[in-house]
This record gives structure tokens, C-alpha cells and sequence, in this order.
């Protein structure tokens, strides 16, 4: 399965390889190949981080090829000295790797030269440089004494995570818009190492960020799974997509709900509000929880989707689809809503390929990524899925595409339900494993699509089957330059709206 | 008796909030607070101490009271039927209308007092929607003056004769002109969603995110008085000359009443506005009204078409 | 009554003045159509029963739910539900459709002839200025699809405000109107229709005719 | 008696040059308490009993012996000069105080005698009517004017707006006189105002008025012939602001005023000619003030403003004798000359307050300023005074006579023709307008300067200015209140001169019992408003009070000075609509789709009032251009002028030759 080609390793999603066969290169090759690999449209990366590999700094970088299926690895070693070292910054060619070196700054104190962006991440408590406090954040200024500033943040007036927003206007028109964030930083990555039980870990991963609970744990129970060689069955997989589109289902539901909120359209917000839970409340009759906590583990599943439940789902789908239509109509073509949404906040495709944006933010730009369909997963191998796309990349196309994903996923359900293979068997899918034994300095990187956008887990182990490093990249890490992009000329009063429209993770950024 | 119109209206002004909260609950399928909570909430506010910001002077604290004595004094001009109102003059409605620019003229300043942005830009809204929207008042109130050949409010509305058809659509266009100016001045729906908590698209309630206990309470109260207001001039609009002074009440609040909930209505059943259309939008009804002056111009000959 | 109606009539302009949606435009014109219909129906019922029924049903059919409507489907094959754009602020467009309003009373209360039925003179200057305007500030060639229709609605105006003395103007106007209608659409039902069917709003408007 | 005393006083001025430098104000001060007091005597007398007072002076002028006549006109106009001057000189006292040191005698000199020469001739323009002695008076005003305004004559920019204003003077003058001598010499009437009596008997009025409407209008500052005024009022110092757009513009109105008294034809069309150039004053006025950064600039461009408002009232008078609407005519006068009063008081106010600022920070930009209002109280309140004032805001004067102007047109509406409806409905917006952008830019003006917190250390470490500089702003405060509240008193003396215009003023009976409501409710709001302070005093007194930041989302490092509202971004909402009129360069480099991360950036507007650029700056450029295409043959090189008079003559032969000459 796995090839080296051009000094990469080449790997499918979810699959586990042993370190020493990732090539490691100098920097200056690494640093032709990977734009080189970049270069290509389809291929994005979806992580690059370092772990301290004796004394020294190890750097993987994993690029998603989205035609071939397939993720290519390659690394290099960055000797510790005296000191960080220097590097020369691959953001100046390439826009979306900023958020990547940005982070390796901050943790490793690693200067990236000509990186023209040099800005904490998220204030991590183990980061490099301990001084730097969160008032000191350094702020893009424009000279003029004619501007104001507005800062919002972090204590927020509706109810929603800490983050800091400031704004350069000229009167009602933003010139920049500044976020800050990292207000809430647990340190998830380092509990990941220091929590050794295999619940405890999930745990965690369900609770990265609590709206995205199924997209992150999955992504976690397949590295466990890749890390340890078990493979799922297809009752498993189907169960598993069925809840991940349910999540997504949900999810976009009260995104409506909310956007009709922000644009004071009271009857469109009462009543998606109201349909959202429906579906949360199967979820609940499902596993327990509203939130599919405790649905997903790994190697297995404490709660089948029984044919009591299928039933029921079906009846529900039914039942949503035909409420959602019927309220999507009228707030679809009501001309105050569309007016109120219509032509702001827009991203282009250059510009979304340029911060590499992923997931909503990315599709709603007409960049195809979506890994259900470039890199499947679950049952998504089986049912292949056809991505959704629109073009114009503005407020009204985020709000569109929502509508457009909760139709597709309701009739993706159908199809793994309508689907024989998947639940010939009447049996239940095994009990989850809760002591794994790990394959040894081995590495796995998993990737699925939230509905938010793509969330990458990556593991590494030691020689004894330890884990030593643990990465979770949030598709949010990405899209929060696509939220500043598209605020630049807008007016202020239009800032509320656009940021629902990508409704971001806070917690899921600063983890 | 002059002063019916003020004792009712300040009646009405009490219920207004509440009605248009139950409207809205009722219309978004909720249960919804009681009518009386929002007089609930100003008790409570009565009671209560005071924040001041640290950059705040006396402008800040002296503000709101002017607003809510500006409005209490405009009401004092509020005409019912055949009673003047306690301070009627000939042309008291320019004073009414810049008497109302002082209370807005001291909230925004006020509002600029606490060196905030998000208080700068409520002001600025502020300031802009209300300058505009003076013409259409003005037109209207010129329409009418033209219509009954008297200038005061008292005169306006006694005087005030509906017939022909044509009367009726002009009645019409007077009503919502009327209901249009209050949502603009009230900030409400849909150049201002009250119930919003986005500071930045926010008008009105921005402008008051510092203020606090004594002051808060007079703000609230002045929301009510300010509805209350435009529903009285509606009110009086419509009330045929020949009715008892009993059905006048009872027309007085159904009107105010009927306004109320078409407030929540139209709070319910669309999107508010793009900030940027507010302008042209509030333009837009100093058009009609102008096209309400030329039909009255018409109806009483100095227009001659054949 | 009559006079009511032209009323409603010069309201709609103001309307269009500051709306921006296309969709809109639409209702509107439905609407003047529905107006027209009325106008023509109060103002010429005492003429010919086959020439009244002949206007009444042009401005109620063509008017009134023939052009709008294929209007409507040409705007959904064509994706064309998005703003439409201008040269000039919508703020300037108000004041000045205000003041072609003001100006064509002005102008016909000045006017004194005895062949000349001054309130749709009023109405129609309006219309026509409002119209012509339209079809300047606009880029896009479906707006001044919509302007051209305005002005047709003015002319129709114009004929009935010498209408009474003259059926057969009324006639020769309508006969344009129908002409004018169908040709346009003819035009716009080939060339946008088919050619352009997947192209954007802004690339439609370097088609300016 | 009091004849004798005018005049000693005259001579007297001279003594000033020999007095120390602390004494000079004083001095000052006292002749013009004099001048003041006398001529005061004589204005009072006029207008209560409606009487003309004649007197001729000492001086002989030209061989004849000089007349002075006061009539009602006269004595209003006389009235507000004297009180303007009269607070002028006091707050001179305190405003000039740190120049002491650094001018030296004979300027300091100067500029006292200059002030008390400018009353002086100001009088002498309201008294005079012989047309070269009214022309004396007028250029020697213009001078002092110059000499006034040229105080800090160090800074190049006060030189430049001060030959400025002396040259567009001179304009005026000479427009003034050619109208004068073109009625001359087609009447042979005597050459003064009286003699136009028998001209506009005998001819069409328009154009001569038109001509005088030039010459006068360039002093009153009507756009477009207002471009001197933004100029020279920030040059001048703000004393000399003050009096100048309280009286010295307003002496433009008198000379429009005295003139429009003999015409009594034509009203129509010179009425709309006026209510039209003074709407277009009025909104544009106002519209240009809003975005100046400049805080007397600004003032400045608010003078057009009222100015505008003044001459609708005159416009709207003229209209209504016109038309035979005797209210319209009645109560637009009364409130446009009403106005010129109001105007003298706020505007005065706002200048010495301003200025006031100014001596303590040392800049006029108001983006510099803010938070003033915790360390000058008193100059802050007084400036909400005089801005409440100025935006016609009851119960202060500004809405007295706007309330008397829409009065009459309200009015108007009833008995006029459909034309004259449309007219007075046009008007109606226009003032509803420039009332609503007047609170918008003085929202603006008072928050930026005075409230939040210092946007520069500039206006951090100040301090409230002396109580002499207060006294003369609480006398036009006090002013200012009182025909708020009790109008009719003032309303009165205005309609005696609006009497000269119109044939009977029962109007102005008859409106009496409005403007007694007006100051009813006035009463009960302010009354009010006491009650409902004294209300929460005493509930404050109750209850706990704390002492917070502003709310600023929880956020700590955020600097308050940039986290406030500038006068840049106040003013930007309003700009957008009007974009074509309001010409606001903005130096900003903007992002190209690509930049992901922007680079580092500057941000700064320049306005440029797009008239004075076409109407003066491009023709004037023009000339220049023409001037020097000219000077090529200005070499210097004595053979070249002597071929130049060879070719001249040449040329001369040529044409005598073929019979051109």
C-alpha cells in the first residue's frame, strides 16, 4: 500500500505507518518539495507540527492529495543548538501554512524568517516565550489619527466563547479586523499524553469542542484504531456516518435558527430553533446524550442503532424533512432576509485557496474539499458522497449551503439505511475495546469531515507503544483568516452576521 | 379635561412594551413574559444603585433625564377629540418635533460621553436616521395643515374631515407614514432590532450600554411614552368629530392597541435592514409624504388637474 | 378614484426607486399593470365595449401577468436573483425620482388645454422620466428591460390623457405597447435565454444593448 | 450733547498708543462702553417709538456736513454690534494676556485701536446714508478688519487669509460702488441711498440689486461668493472670530437689508433669488461644516449656515409681499432679522469658547482633543449652550426665530397658490434639513472636543480659562436664554424693523399668543427637567453608586483614546450620501484580493470645499497660467523692449495702412 515517491511517504486516511519510514530531508529540500507538492490544486495541508525527537525538533508535515486519495508525509529534523533555531518561512509563498509555523513559534520558539505574520496562536501555558501576556498581543495598526478602534471580547453580550475581536473602521466601514484568541487554552494536546487510559483519552476528545462532539471522537477513535491495527466493521461504519450527518443535520439547523436570530427575522429563528431538537433528542434516545457523547468509541460501540431506532429515524427524517422544506421555503426567498445577506462578507475562491480554507468555508468559495468525498472514511468508502458547491463564497451562500448540505445529508442517511450491506447482520457491533496496545514509534494520521469542515488527528509513538505526541487540528484553525478576510470594507453592523455565518470553534482553535 | 389625551397616553405608554413583547412571543410560538414585566423591570430598576463610567460627566448623567422630560412635555400636546392638549399653540407641532431633537440631541451626546465605540456608533446612527426622517414629519404635518387649514395639533385632528375615497388613501398613507416615523425614531423594527445583543448593529439600545439603575429606569419608561406618542396622533387621526368622548376612549386604546401589536407583528415577519439601506429607506418616506402633500394640494384645488 | 389610483401608481415608482432586487422589480410591475387596468377601466368605460375590451385585456394579460411573469421565469433561468447594480447610490435615485414626481405635476398643472387630461400627464412624465432614468443608472440589461417598461407604462399614460379626445391613439399606443412587448422578449428570450444561460449577472451587463 | 461726546470719543481713541499694555483693553473697553452707551440710547429710542433719529456730525465730508440717520434697521443692527463688540473687547482681555510678552507696543496698540476704530465705522456703516461716506465707512471696516485679523502676522497662513479677505473685500466694495454709480448716472439723484429710491421707481430693480446683492453678499459670505470665510475666521484670533461672524458678516445682511427698503418691484423674482442662493447657503453650509477637522473652520462654515437661514427669512418675506400673503411676509421677516441677533449671540459664544480651548491646547484640530469637560466645566457648558442654541433647540433662542420662519410658512401654505406651496414645502425640507444636520455636526463637535477621553496629550494637562474670559460667554448666555424663554420682547423690536418691508404688522399681535405658548412649555420642560434632576438626587442618595471603566468587554489592554469615536468616522456615515457634494479625499492604500496579510499602512482624509476649488482656486490658476505665458516677454533685456516698441509700432503702421484704425 504504501509508496515512496518523491521523497514522501504516501498514506491513506486513518492508516497507521512506522516512523522510520517517513523520509527525513534537509529543510531546503523539504522546503522545494512541499511547494512543490502545493502547487498542485489538489493538494492542501492538513497538518505540520513538530515533536522534540531526542534533543532535537522533529517536523511532520502531512499534505492531503485530495485526486489521489492519499496523504503524503515528510519531515525534517531540526537540531537544537544553541538554543531554537532559525528557519526560512514557507508562509511567504504559501498563505495557508501560517497558522501552522505561527504555532511552531509559539511552542518551540523555532523564528520562521519572512513570515509576515508572526502573531501568537493561542497563549498556549507551554509556550516558548512566557512573557508575552495577552494584553500584549501585537496588534496591526494602521497610522492615522482619524480611525477609531472598536474592540469586542472576550466577554461577549450573547452568550457565546471568549475570543477578541478589534476593528479598524473608518466610520461604519472596517478597514482591518484583528482576532485574538486563545482566552480558554486547557493544554488538550498535553492532557492527551498525560491521561493514560484509553476512556479518558476519548473523553477528552469528545470534549474538544462540545458542538462537533462525533467529528472530533471519530477522528480520535480512528487513530486508536490505525495506532492498533483493528478494523471496523460496516455496521459500525454506517452507524458511525449515520451520526456524524445527524451532528451535521443538527448543527446547521440552529446555525439557521441563529442567523435568523442576528438578522431579528424572529419566526425563522423560532421554528429552525425548534427543529434542531428533534434531532438532537434521537441522538439522545440513541446513546444517551443530546451531544452523542459516549457514541463513539473505539473499535466498537456500547449502542447499536437498533431496527426499533432505524425505524424511528426514518419516521423523523421524514417527518424534519418535510417541516425543514416547508419553513426553508418561506425563509429562503423572503427578500429581507436575502437582502440582509446578499453580496458581504465575501471570499473568493483565490483568496479561500490562499488561507486554505477548509469544510463550509471552502465549498461555499467553490473549493472542492470535503473529505467525505477526497479522502472517505466510515461508510463514506462504501456510499460515495457528492460534495456540495457553491460559488460566490458571501453570507448568503454560507446560509445557502447549509440548507443545501441538511437536504443531502438527510438523503445520504437514507441511502446507508436504504443500503442491504450494511445491517444484513442483526448483530451488534463489538464491545469497544478499553486497553489498546499500541504499535511502536508508529504514526497515524486520520482525518473527518465535521460540519464544520475537515478535523485531522495525528498520533505519534514511542518505541514501547506510548504516545508521545498528540495533534488535533480544528478546521477553525484555518477558517478564523477566512472571517477576517471577509469582514476588510465591509460595514461593522455587518460583522455579527458574518461571523455566525461560519460560526467557528473558540475552544476547538485554542484547545 | 385638556388634559385627556396626556393621562391616557401615559396609561398606554405603560402597556405598550408589554403588548408588543406578548405579540412577538405569541407570534414565535412562545409563552412569552407577562404584560407587566416589562413595568416590572422599571420598578426594579427604580430600586436599584448606580455604575457610572469613570470617563463619564455630567452630561452622561443629566442626559436621559432631559430625554424623558422632552418626551413627557411632547405629550403634553397630545389632543383628544374635541380637548386640546394642556400647552396647545398654534404650530406647537414644531416645537413638539424639536423638542424631541433636544431629548436626541442629549442622548447622543450622552452616549459619546463614555468614550466608547460601541456608544460612538449608536450616536452616529442616531444622529443620522433622526435628521432624515424630520422631512417626512414636516411634509406630513403640512399635508394636514393644508388639509384643515389650522397649525396646531388640537386643530389639526378636530378638523380633519374624511369623505371621498381619495381622502380615505390619503388617511391611509398618513397612518403608516405615522407608524413608519415611530419605528425610526423608536429604533425599532426594521431599521433596529431591539431584542438584538450584536452591540455593532445595534442603534438605539448600544447607546444606553452604560447607563444604569435611575437613569435606565427613565429610558425604559421613555421607550414606552415614545410609542405612546405616535399611537396617540394615530388615535386622534381617526376619530370621527361626532363621537361620544366613551367610544373615543375605547377607539383611543384599541388603536393604541392595534399598533402595538402590529409593531410586534412586523418585528416577527421579516429581517430587519441592512444598515446601509436605513438612509435610503428612511428617505423614501419623506417621497411619500411628498406625494401625500401633492394629493392634498389636489383635493383642496390648488392643484388643478383635470 | 381615478385619481387614487395614479396615486398608487406614482407610489409604486418610489418603490422602485429604492428597491435593488430584481425580484422585486417584478412585483412592481405587476402591480403598475393591476393600476393600469383599473385606470383604463374607470377612465374609458363609456367607449366601444370591443376597444374597452381590447385595452382592458392588454393591460391586464400583457400588463399586468404576461410580461412579469415571463420576466420571472427568464430571471430564474438565468440566476438572476441577486442585486441588481447601479451606477448611482439608491439615495439619489429616491431624491431624484422625487423630484420627476414633483416636476410632473408642476409641469401639467401649468398646462391648461382643454384636449388634455392633466392627471395622467402628471403621472405619465413621471413614469417616463422614472423609466429613462432606470434604464441610464443601470448596467445590467435585464434592469433595462424593466426600465423600458416603465416608460411603456408612462406612454400608455400619456395616450390616456389624450385618450378621450383621440381612441384611436390609445389604439396606435397599445399597439406599440403589445409590439414593443413582444419584441423585447423575443430578443431577450433568444439571446439571454438560451446563450447566456449559465453567465452572471455582471457579464450579462457588457452585453449593454 | 450726546452728539458732542460720540465725536470726542473718536479723538480719544488715540490715547491708547501712550497707555501700557495691560491697560490698553480697559481702555478700549470704556470708549466703546461709550459709543456703545450713546448709540445704544438713540437704537432703544428708535425702536420703542418707532421714530427716526437724525443728527448731523461736527465733520464736514466732501464740503458738506456728514448726516447721520437711524431708523429701526439701523437701530437693531446698531444694538447687536454693540453688545458682539462689547463681549469681543472683554474676552480680548483675557485671550490676548499671553501675547503680552510677545508682541510688542505698537502692535499690541494697534490691534486695541483697530478694535475700537472697527465699532467706530461700524456705527458709522449703520448710521450713514450718503453713498461715499457709507463707502468710506464700509473700506475703513475692511481695513481694521485686516489689521485685526493679521494679529499673529508671524504665521504665514494668517498673512495669506488676510490678503485674502482684504482682496475679495475690495471685490465687494467695487461692485458696491459701481452700483451706486450706475444708479448715479442713470438718475443723477443724489449719490446715496436715497438717491436709489429714484432709480428703482424708474427701472426694473433686478439688475442693479443684483449687482448691490454681489457686493454685499461677498461680506455676508452667501455661497458662492463665501470663500474668503473659511478662511479667515480660523486665521483670526478668536475674539476677532467672534465679532466677526456675529457682526462683521452680518453688516453684508444690513447693506442687502437697507437696500431691499427701497425697492418695492419686482419682490417676486428678488425674493426667490434670495430664498434660493440662501438655501443652497444654508445646506451647503452646514453639509461642509460637518467635515472639517478644524474646530473654527468649522465655525466658520456654520456662519454660511445661518446666514443662509437669515436670508430665508428675508426671501420667504419678500415672496410673501409679493404673492399679497401678508403673514408669510410678516413672519418671515420678523425671523430672519430675529436670526441675525440669535446668530451674533451663539455664534459669539461658540467663537470665544473655542477659542478658549485653543489657548489652552494650542491646536484648532479637533481630532487632538477630548475629554475637556472635566478641566473646563464652565467653557464646556457654555459651548452646549451656544450649540443647543445654534441647532434651534428650544428653549434657547436659534428656536425662536426658525419657529417664527416656519410659523409664517405653515402659515403661507393656507393662502397661496399651488407654485408658492411647492416653494414654501421646499423650503420647509431645507430647513428641516439644516436643522437636523446642524444637531448631527454639533453632536459631533461637542463629543469630539469636550467628552470621552484625550485623544492627544494636548488636551491632557489643561486648565479652565479666567473668569474674565467666562463673563462676556455668560452675558451672551444670558442672552441667549432669555429670548428663549421670554421672546416676545425681542420678537417685537425684530418686527419694528420687519415693519420697514411689510405695510402693517398684525401678524406678529396675532402670533403672540403662540410664541407665549412657546415660552409656556419651554417653562414646564425646563421646570421639569429640575423636578425630575431634584427626583434623582434623591434617589441617588439611596442607593449605592459605583465607579467603573467603560464597558469595554472585559478586555484590559485596550487604549481608551483610539477606542473612541473620531470626527472622521462621526462625519463618514453622513458623507456617504452625499458623495458628489462632499469631495473627502481619503490617502489610503487599499488590499488587492491577494493580500492575505496586509502590509503596514497609513490613513488620512483632506477635504477641499469643491466650490471654492472651481469657482476661485481653477480660474484664478488660469490666470496665473495666462500671467506667465505673459511674462516670457518680460526678459529684462533693454533690446528686447526696445523690438517690442519697434514691432508695436510696426503693427500700428500696418493697421493704419489697410484702415483697421
Amino acid at each position: 500500500m504504501t509508496r515512496k515517491i518523491e521523497n514522501t511517504l504516501k498514506i491513506k486516511n486513518g492508516q497507521s505507518v512506522s516512523l522510520s519510514e517517513i523520509p527525513v530531508l534537509e529543510y531546503r529540500e523539504f522546503y522545494a518539495v512541499v511547494l512543490r507538492l502545493l502547487n498542485a490544486e489538489d493538494v492542501h495541508c492538513v497538518n505540520y507540527y513538530a515533536y522534540p525527537d531526542n534533543d532535537n525538533l522533529k517536523f511532520i508535515c502531512c499534505l492531503a492529495d485530495d485526486s489521489a486519495q492519499s496523504v503524503s508525509l515528510l519531515s525534517h529534523i531540526l537540531p537544537s543548538g544553541k538554543g531554537p533555531g532559525e528557519l526560512e518561512s514557507l508562509t511567504r509563498r504559501v498563505g495557508a501554512l501560517h497558522i501552522f509555523e505561527r504555532e511552531l513559534w509559539e511552542n518551540f520558539g523555532v523564528k520562521f524568517e519572512g513570515h509576515p505574520w508572526m502573531k501568537p496562536v493561542r497563549f498556549s501555558h507551554n509556550r516558548y516565550n512566557r512573557i508575552i501576556a495577552m494584553h500584549d498581543y501585537p496588534f496591526y495598526r494602521i497610522k492615522s489619527e482619524e480611525l477609531h478602534e472598536v474592540g469586542v471580547g472576550p466577554i461577549h453580550a450573547g452568550v457565546i466563547e471568549p475570543g477578541y475581536f478589534r476593528f479598524t473602521c473608518n466610520g461604519e466601514m472596517v478597514l482591518h479586523l484583528e482576532i485574538q484568541l486563545g482566552w480558554q487554552h486547557r493544554g488538550v494536546e498535553r492532557l492527551f499524553l498525560e491521561k493514560p487510559k484509553l476512556l479518558q483519552r476519548t473523553m477528552l476528545a469528545e470534549s474538544i469542542t462540545g458542538d462537533t462532539t462525533i467529528g472530533h471522537t471519530l477522528a480520535f477513535a480512528q487513530v486508536m484504531e490505525g495506532l492498533s491495527g483493528i478494523s471496523t466493521d460496516s455496521r459500525l461504519d454506517a452507524e458511525r456516518s449515520i451520526a456524524l450527518e445527524l451532528e451535521r443535520i443538527a448543527v446547521h439547523t440552529g446555525d439557521i435558527s441563529a442567523l435568523c436570530t442576528d438578522v431579528a427575522y424572529q419566526l425563522g429563528a423560532a421554528v429552525f430553533g425548534a427543529l434542531r431538537t428533534p434531532i438532537i433528542n434521537f441522538t439522545q434516545e440513541w446513546c444517551g446524550n443530546r451531544f452523542g457523547k459516549g457514541l463513539i468509541r473505539t473499535g466498537g460501540s456500547h449502542y447499536s442503532l437498533t431496527n426499533v431506532l432505524i425505524q424511528k429515524l426514518r419516521k423523523l427524517l421524514d417527518d424534519f424533512e418535510w417541516r425543514f422544506k416547508e419553513m426553508a421555503d418561506k425563509a429562503y426567498s423572503l427578500l429581507s432576509v436575502e437582502n440582509r445577506f446578499d453580496n458581504i462578507g465575501m471570499v473568493t475562491n483565490k483568496q479561500a485557496r490562499l488561507i486554505g480554507a477548509v469544510g463550509m468555508a471552502a465549498r461555499t468559495s467553490g473549493v472542492k474539499r470535503d473529505i467525505r468525498h477526497s479522502h472517505p472514511f466510515a461508510a463514506f468508502r462504501v456510499i460515495s458522497y457528492v460534495p456540495v458547491m457553491l460559488e460566490k463564497g458571501d453570507v448568503y451562500a454560507r446560509y445557502y449551503l447549509r440548507r443545501l448540505e441538511i437536504e443531502e445529508s438527510i438523503n445520504y442517511i437514507r441511502r446507508i439505511l436504504d443500503n442491504e450491506q450494511f445491517f444484513l447482520s442483526e448483530t451488534t457491533p463489538p464491545v469497544p475495546e478499553a486497553n489498546l496496545h499500541l504499535y511502536p514509534s508508529s504514526i497515524t494520521v486520520s482525518m473527518v469531515e465535521g460540519w464544520r469542515g475537515e478535523i485531522c488527528h495525528s498520533a505519534v509513538t514511542d518505541e514501547e507503544g506510548n504516545i508521545i505526541h498528540y495533534k488535533v487540528k480544528d478546521p477553525s484553525m484555518h477558517n478564523w483568516k477566512a472571517l477576517e478576510l471577509s469582514l476588510r470594507g465591509l460595514e461593522i453592523s455587518d460583522f455579527p452576521i458574518n461571523n455566525k455565518s461560519y460560526n467557528l470553534s473558540y475552544c476547538g482553535h485554542d484547545l | 379635561m385638556n388634559g385627556l389625551g396626556f393621562l391616557l397616553s401615559i396609561v398606554s405608554s405603560l402597556l405598550f412594551p408589554g403588548i408588543i413583547a406578548v405579540t412577538k412571543a405569541k407570534m414565535s410560538g412562545r409563552k412569552g413574559p407577562g404584560i407587566f414585566q416589562s413595568l416590572f423591570d422599571v420598578a426594579r430598576l427604580f430600586r436599584k444603585g448606580s455604575i457610572y463610567s469613570a470617563t463619564t460627566s455630567i452630561i452622561f448623567q443629566i442626559a436621559p433625564v432631559i430625554y424623558f422630560a422632552s418626551i413627557v412635555v411632547a405629550l403634553l400636546f397630545m389632543p383628544f377629540g374635541q380637548y386640546k392638549g394642556l400647552l396647545s399653540f398654534e404650530a406647537d407641532f414644531v416645537f413638539f418635533a424639536y423638542l424631541l431633537a433636544v431629548g436626541k440631541f442629549m442622548m447622543i451626546v450622552g452616549a459619546m460621553d463614555t468614550g466608547s465605540g460601541f456608544e460612538g456608533m449608536g450616536a452616529n446612527r442616531e444622529a443620522l436616521y433622526s435628521l432624515l426622517v424630520e422631512p417626512a414629519f414636516f411634509i406630513l404635518m403640512g399635508s394636514l395643515v393644508l388639509l384643515t387649514s389650522h397649525t396646531s395639533f388640537y386643530n389639526l385632528f378636530v378638523h380633519i374631515h374624511f369623505d371621498s375615497f381619495f381622502s380615505y388613501l390619503i388617511a391611509l398613507l398618513g397612518i403608516y407614514l405615522f407608524i413608519q416615523i415611530a419605528m425610526v425614531e423608536n429604533s425599532r423594527m426594521p431599521i433596529d432590532d431591539p431584542k438584538t445583543h450584536l452591540e455593532l448593529t445595534m442603534i438605539h439600545e448600544v447607546m444606553v450600554l452604560d447607563n444604569s439603575g435611575f437613569d435606565m429606569c427613565l429610558i425604559h419608561l421613555t421607550t414606552g411614552l415614545k410609542f405612546a406618542l405616535y399611537g396617540g396622533l394615530i388615535a386622534n387621526f381617526i376619530f370621527p368629530e361626532t363621537w361620544t368622548l366613551y367610544a373615543k376612549i375605547v377607539v383611543f386604546f384599541t388603536v393604541n392597541l392595534l399598533f402595538a401589536i402590529v409593531v410586534g407583528f412586523l418585528e416577527s415577519c421579516r429581517a430587519r435592514n441592512k444598515l446601509a439601506k436605513n438612509p435610503k429607506w428612511i428617505l423614501a418616506l419623506s417621497s411619500i409624504s411628498m406625494v401625500v402633500f401633492l394629493s392634498v394640494l389636489a383635493i383642496t384645488h390648488k392643484l388643478f388637474l383635470e | 378614484m381615478v385619481f387614487s389610483l395614479i396615486l398608487l401608481f406614482e407610489l409604486t415608482l418610489i418603490y422602485l426607486a429604492f428597491t435593488e432586487r430584481v425580484k422585486r422589480f417584478l412585483t412592481i410591475l405587476m402591480i403598475q399593470g393591476l393600476l393600469l387596468f383599473g385606470i383604463a377601466y374607470l377612465q374609458l368605460k363609456h367607449i366601444n365595449i370591443l376597444y374597452l375590451a381590447f385595452i382592458l385585456s392588454e393591460t391586464i394579460i400583457v400588463k399586468g401577468l404576461l410580461v412579469p411573469l415571463f420576466l420571472n421565469q427568464m430571471r430564474k433561468r438565468n440566476n438572476l436573483d441577486r442585486l441588481a447594480h447601479s451606477k448611482v447610490s439608491t439615495f439619489v435615485t429616491v431624491m431624484a425620482i422625487s423630484a420627476a414626481i414633483v416636476f410632473g405635476f408642476l409641469l401639467s398643472s401649468n398646462i391648461h388645454d382643454d384636449h388634455l387630461q392633466t392627471k395622467f400627464l402628471a403621472a405619465s412624465i413621471a413614469a417616463i422620466i422614472t423609466g429613462i432614468y432606470f434604464v441610464m443608472i443601470h448596467r445590467n440589461i435585464f434592469t433595462h428591460l424593466v426600465g423600458y417598461l416603465i416608460t411603456e407604462n408612462g406612454v400608455f399614460l400619456f395616450s390616456l390623457a389624450v385618450g378621450s379626445e383621440m381612441p384611436m391613439l390609445v389604439n396606435a399606443a397599445i399597439l406599440l405597447d403589445i409590439f414593443v412587448g413582444v419584441l423585447v422578449l423575443g430578443i431577450f428570450a433568444n439571446r439571454v435565454g438560451d446563450r447566456f444561460k449559465k453567465m452572471h449577472v455582471d457579464d450579462l451587463a457588457q452585453l449593454k444593448d | 450733547m450726546y452728539l458732542i461726546v460720540f465725536q470726542f470719543l473718536f479723538v480719544l481713541t488715540f490715547g491708547m498708543f501712550i497707555l501700557s499694555k495691560k491697560h490698553m483693553s480697559y481702555f478700549g473697553l470704556l470708549i466703546q462702553l461709550g459709543l456703545a452707551g450713546i448709540t445704544g440710547y438713540w437704537s432703544v429710542d428708535v425702536l420703542i417709538h418707532g421714530t427716526i433719529f437724525e443728527r448731523e456730525l461736527l465733520i464736514n465730508f466732501w464740503g458738506s456736513p456728514l448726516e447721520i440717520k437711524v431708523d429701526s434697521l439701523s437701530a437693531f443692527f446698531i444694538l447687536v454690534l454693540n453688545f458682539t463688540l462689547l463681549t469681543g473687547t472683554m474676552y480680548s482681555t483675557g485671550y490676548l494676556k499671553p501675547y503680552i510678552n510677545e508682541k510688542n507696543h505698537v502692535e499690541f496698540g494697534l490691534h486695541y485701536f483697530s478694535l475700537v476704530w472697527l465699532h467706530i465705522s461700524m456705527l458709522l456703516v449703520c448710521m450713514l446714508r450718503d453713498g461715499l461716506a457709507f463707502l468710506v465707512a464700509w473700506e475703513v471696516m475692511s481695513v481694521f478688519t485686516f489689521l485685526l485679523m493679521i494679529f499673529e502676522s508671524e504665521k504665514g497662513e494668517t498673512i495669506r487669509a488676510g490678503i485674502n479677505f482684504l482682496l475679495q473685500m475690495h471685490v465687494g466694495l467695487v461692485l458696491i460702488m459701481a452700483g451706486f454709480i450706475y444708479a448715479f448716472v442713470h438718475t443723477g439723484a443724489v449719490f446715496s441711498f436715497d438717491g436709489l429710491t429714484v432709480y428703482f421707481a424708474r427701472f426694473h430693480p433686478f439688475p442693479l440689486f443684483l449687482l448691490f446683492f454681489a457686493g454685499f453678499g461677498i461680506k455676508a459670505g452667501f455661497i458662492p461668493l463665501h470663500t474668503w470665510l473659511p478662511h479667515a475666521h480660523p486665521a483670526a484670533p478668536s475674539h476677532i472670530s467672534g465679532v466677526m461672524s456675529g457682526v462683521i458678516i452680518k453688516m453684508g445682511i444690513y447693506g442687502i437689508l437697507r437696500i431691499l427698503t427701497y425697492i418695492h418691484t419686482d419682490l417676486l423674482a428678488i425674493g426667490i433669488f434670495i430664498l434660493v442662493v440662501s438655501a443652497i447657503s444654508g445646506l451647503l453650509g452646514v453639509m461642509y461644516a460637518i467635515v472639517q477637522h478644524d474646530l473654527k473652520k468649522l465655525l466658520a462654515y456654520h456662519s454660511i449656515e445661518n446666514i443662509g437661514i437669515i436670508g430665508i427669512g428675508i426671501g420667504i418675506g419678500l415672496i410673501g409681499t409679493a404673492k399679497g400673503i401678508p403673514v408669510l411676509a410678516a413672519l418671515g421677516f420678523t425671523g430672519g432679522i430675529l436670526h441675525i441677533l440669535n446668530h451674533s449671540l451663539f455664534k459669539s459664544l461658540l467663537f470665544y469658547s473655542a477659542g478658549s480651548v485653543y489657548m489652552k491646547t494650542h491646536t484648532k484640530n479637533i481630532e487632538h482633543l477630548g475629554g475637556l469637560i472635566k478641566r473646563m466645566p464652565v467653557t464646556a457648558l457654555l459651548f452646549l449652550l451656544g450649540a443647543l442654541a445654534i441647532c434651534g433647540l428650544p428653549p434657547f433662542n436659534g428656536f425662536i426665530s426658525e419657529f417664527l420662519i416656519y410659523f409664517g410658512l405653515f402659515k403661507g401654505l393656507l393662502t397661496a397658490d399651488f407654485q408658492t406651496d411647492i416653494t414654501i414645502m421646499g423650503t420647509v425640507i431645507c430647513l428641516t434639513l439644516i436643522g437636523g444636520l446642524t444637531i448631527f455636526c454639533f453632536t459631533k463637535v461637542f463629543s469630539i472636543v469636550f467628552l470621552g477621553t484625550a485623544r492627544s496629550r494636548l488636551s491632557e494637562n489643561v486648565k479652565e480659562v479666567s473668569v474674565g474670559m467666562i463673563f462676556p460667554e455668560i452675558l451672551a448666555g444670558i442672552v441667549i436664554v432669555a429670548i428663549g424663554i421670554f421672546p416676545i420682547f425681542f420678537v417685537k423690536a425684530a418686527g419694528r424693523v420687519a415693519g420697514l418691508y411689510v405695510e402693517d404688522i398684525p401678524w406678529i399681535i396675532q402670533n403672540t399668543p403662540s410664541l407665549s405658548g412657546v415660552s409656556r412649555a419651554s417653562l414646564v420642560f425646563m421646570l421639569l427637567t429640575a423636578l425630575l434632576w431634584f427626583l434623582r438626587r434623591t434617589q441617588q442618595k439611596r442607593v449605592q453608586i459605583e465607579h467603573e471603566p467603560t464597558w469595554g468587554c472585559g478586555y484590559s489592554g485596550a487604549d481608551p483614546a483610539v477606542h473612541q469615536y473620531t470626527a472622521t468616522s462621526f462625519a463618514d456615515n453622513y458623507r456617504e450620501l452625499a458623495p458628489p457634494l462632499m469631495k473627502v479625499d481619503k490617502h489610503f492604500e487599499s488590499l488587492k484580493e491577494e493580500d492575505i496579510f496586509p502590509r503596514p499602512r497609513s490613513f488620512k482624509t483632506e477635504t477641499s470645499d469643491r466650490l471654492e476649488k472651481n469657482l476661485v482656486e481653477k480660474p484664478v490658476r488660469k490666470v496665473i497660467y495666462w500671467m506667465e505665458r505673459v511674462a516670457i516677454f518680460q526678459t529684462g533685456n533693454l533690446q528686447h523692449y526696445i523690438m517690442y516698441a519697434f514691432l508695436f509700432m510696426g503693427l500700428i503702421f500696418l493697421l493704419t495702412i489697410f484702415k483697421l484704425i
